[in-house]
């Protein structure tokens, strides 16, 4: 828990706020002041350093990853993904396809880079950081992520099947939250992902710098804090089954321009 | 189980099985803290709900509805613990994730979902408003079973209803829900002041 | 608009930069508005609709709330930050010399819904604004 | 890594409006960290704004100031091609600081 301890306490106590004049009003205000005064490109920065640098036993950078345009393309890469890539025979997200390039390029252990892939506010991750530059260099493009190839097709699939699922001992499924319309989480308002106008402005603004951790935080990431607090065992990273959420979110979103990194509550 | 026919007849027109389904979860995720792999298996009444994306046949929903009302123990005496300490587990969303320690008291989550006292502003709308719960619908010995039962296992009620059982799972200890149905029913519950 | 993007070096191997005033400890590290105000050495103010506090009324987090201030009072020197419920109230102090206009927009933490006061110092006296901001629980929990 | 800052300046007409991001932890040495222990006390104390190295702001600030911190400010009576410097100071009397030209 990184919050400060007085926060904490804030909480627990749970101070009665008395109501104020319109509460959604308000909230989207604070949404539009952090998002203006979010510190999300230093983390691009801090990307774009990472991309270039040397590492690995190979001692190389990802300057020649191929995100999908050709190696090394990053403009508008990121607006394509997920797709599927022939070189590794899956359908990869952004970040499958880093790590992908960081074993197969830089010669590194796959088991060491994923592991590592969710960072702290002290130590955000290389994928965090990766994730923010690469996404920023698709800003104004329309998503557009692979809908056609038949393994794309099944990814789409079996996201939407897993979206749809129910289990775990709170017998949820990503739709308990996010299937309606005009729902929300104590003050949070739920979009429903299932439907394309209130997938596209959130799938738009990842990945996200998250105020209340001070995190730059990615998809997998949410997929990952998702079903932790559906109760679920953990999702491995970059696994076909997060993979195939993400392309079935992202599928729905299809044709919003993108335009984040984006900052959340 | 009769219930077993109807999954039959609409599992082929399903493009992703939900069988399926249960295998990537097993082989794309795993066990970490209290969040073993067996969490993972769907019980008869999630696997129907999936199938019918929570509008089940009536009959079938009748039926698994009496298994799950069958699941529910009621303690001998009162129902009606302390409204107070009720409050405090409505306002805890805590428990059951992987990071949760595995013998620390959970919460109840109440207000991620519902309305429940007036001074808390911050509460959620996927569950009706529970404000003025027990002034509305009286507190005597039917109403504290049915709100001791619906804590305990909301699928005895409606089978697809998006409330966790929290009894049922473990989530919850009975004296902890006891104190949810004190927060629910007492007169001296900020929910019915 | 344009973008300059430059990486700091690392700290140490800068050269000395000119000595700061002195960062008011006495100020900071009051337990209370009063007394913090006492050190920052404002013993009374004045209400003004000239200090102006742009803020939103619910923050949904509390660590990271935006506050945007801009005084239009006349000769402007500083502006402080106040925030009551905070454990240390005093939250930011800023002195504007000839060339800086008296404004400043800044993200602070709220450990619970509080007033939030401003004080502007101009010939002198001291002008002031505050609002309500208050902090919601957010999300899922755990 | 060199923790980086950024500046960004918007002219208008002869006065221009000034973001500078930063890198820093701005502990408020009541958080606890994974393994239960508090982390230390750490904030950015000071921070300085100067036009072709006239101070024109002085700030400073308290571990209240959210973490990575995001200033902006407005100067007056700048041109296109001024030299910009921002510096900070913090707690441990840790510095860093940046210099841009306004446009």
């Amino acid at each position: 828990m990184r919050l400060p301890l007085f926060l904490l306490l804030a909480f627990c106590l749970a101070a009665p706020a008395a109501r104020a004049q319109d509460p959604k009003k308000e909230i989207e205000k604070y949404q539009r002041m952090i998002a203006d005064s979010s510190p999300a490109e230093l983390f691009e920065l801090q990307g774009e350093e990472l991309w270039k640098k040397p590492q690995g036993p190979r001692k190389v950078s990802l300057q020649r990853c191929d995100l999908g345009l050709g190696a090394g393309v990053l403009n508008g890469a990121y607006a394509g993904l997920p797709r599927y890539f022939k070189d590794a025979d899956r359908v990869m997200d952004l970040e499958t396809r880093l790590l992908y390039c960081m074993t197969t390029l830089q010669g590194r252990d796959g088991a060491e880079a994923s592991r590592a892939a969710f960072g702290t506010a002290d130590r955000p991750s290389e994928m965090e950081m990766l994730s923010a530059y690469i996404a920023g260099l698709s800003r104004g493009v329309r998503l557009a992520p692979g809908a056609a190839h038949s393994r794309e097709k099944a990814a789409y699939a079996l996201g939407k099947a897993l979206f749809f699922h129910r289990a775990g001992p709170w017998d949820f499924s990503c739709a308990s939250c996010h299937g309606e319309t005009g729902k929300r989480i104590r003050m949070q308002e739920l979009p429903a992902l299932g439907k394309p106008e209130y997938a596209r402005p959130v799938v738009a603004t990842w990945p996200a710098y998250r105020v209340s951790t001070s995190e730059m935080r990615t998809m997998q990431w949410r997929m990952n804090d998702c079903y932790r607090q559906m109760r679920y065992p953990e999702p491995e990273f970059a696994s076909d089954a997060t993979v195939a959420i993400i392309t079935y979110l992202t599928v729905n979103a299809r044709g919003e321009p993108y335009r984040g990194p984006g900052t959340k509550r | 189980m009769r219930a077993m026919l109807f999954f039959a007849a609409v599992v082929l027109s399903s493009p992703v099985l939900s069988q399926d389904v249960t295998e990537v979860l097993k082989r794309d995720f795993h066990a970490r803290g209290q969040a073993t792999m067996d969490r993972v298996d769907q019980d008869a009444l999630q696997f129907a709900c999936t199938k019918f994306t929570d509008k089940p046949p009536a009959e079938l929903a009748k039926l698994l509805e009496s298994d799950q009302m069958k699941t529910i123990v009621f303690p001998a005496g009162s129902l009606v613990g302390d409204w107070k300490r009720g409050e405090a587990i409505a306002q805890s969303g805590r428990g059951a994730t992987w990071s949760d320690p595995k013998n620390a008291p959970a919460g109840g989550s109440c207000y991620n979902c519902h309305q429940l006292s007036p001074q808390e502003a911050s509460y959620g709308t996927i569950g009706p408003s529970l404000l003025r719960f027990g002034k509305l619908r009286g507190n005597g010995p039917e109403i504290q079973k049915y709100a001791y039962g619906k804590i305990y296992n909301a699928k005895a009620y409606n089978l697809c209803s998006q409330m966790p059982r929290l009894g049922y799972s473990g989530t919850l200890t009975e004296q902890q829900i006891k104190d949810l149905v004190a927060l629910l029913l007492d007169p001296e519950s900020p929910v019915n002041k | 608009m344009t973008v300059q993007a430059v990486a700091a070096l690392a700290a140490g191997l800068l050269l000395p930069l000119r000595a700061l005033a002195a960062w008011n400890k006495e100020a900071f590290q009051a337990k209370t508005a009063a007394d913090a105000l006492k050190n920052l050495g404002i013993a009374s103010s004045a209400e003004s609709k000239d200090v102006l506090i742009e803020a939103p009324q619910i923050a949904e987090n509390g660590a990271v709330v935006p506050i945007e201030i801009t005084s239009n009072v006349p000769n402007t020197k500083s502006i402080a930050i106040v925030i009551e419920k905070n454990p240390f109230p005093l939250a930011a102090k800023f002195d504007f010399s000839e060339g800086a206009a008296p404004y400043v927009k800044v993200n602070v933490k709220l450990g619970e819904s509080s007033l939030v006061r401003v004080l502007a110092e101009a010939g002198g006296k001291f002008y002031s604004a505050s609002k309500e901001i208050k902090v919601t629980i957010g999300g899922c929990g755990g | 890594m060199a923790e980086p800052m950024k500046i960004r300046t918007t002219l208008k007409g002869d006065s221009a409006d000034v973001r500078v991001l930063m890198v820093h932890p701005m502990e408020t040495g009541l958080r606890k960290d994974a393994s239960g222990g508090i982390v230390p006390i750490h904030f950015i104390q000071e921070v300085t704004v100067k036009v072709n190295g006239k101070l024109l702001i002085e700030g400073q600030i308290s571990q209240a100031v959210s973490r990575n911190p995001v200033f902006s400010f407005r100067l007056k009576g700048v041109k296109a091609g001024d030299k910009l410097e921002i510096a900070w100071l913090d707690s441990k009397g840790e510095r860093s600081q940046i210099e841009t030209v306004i446009a």
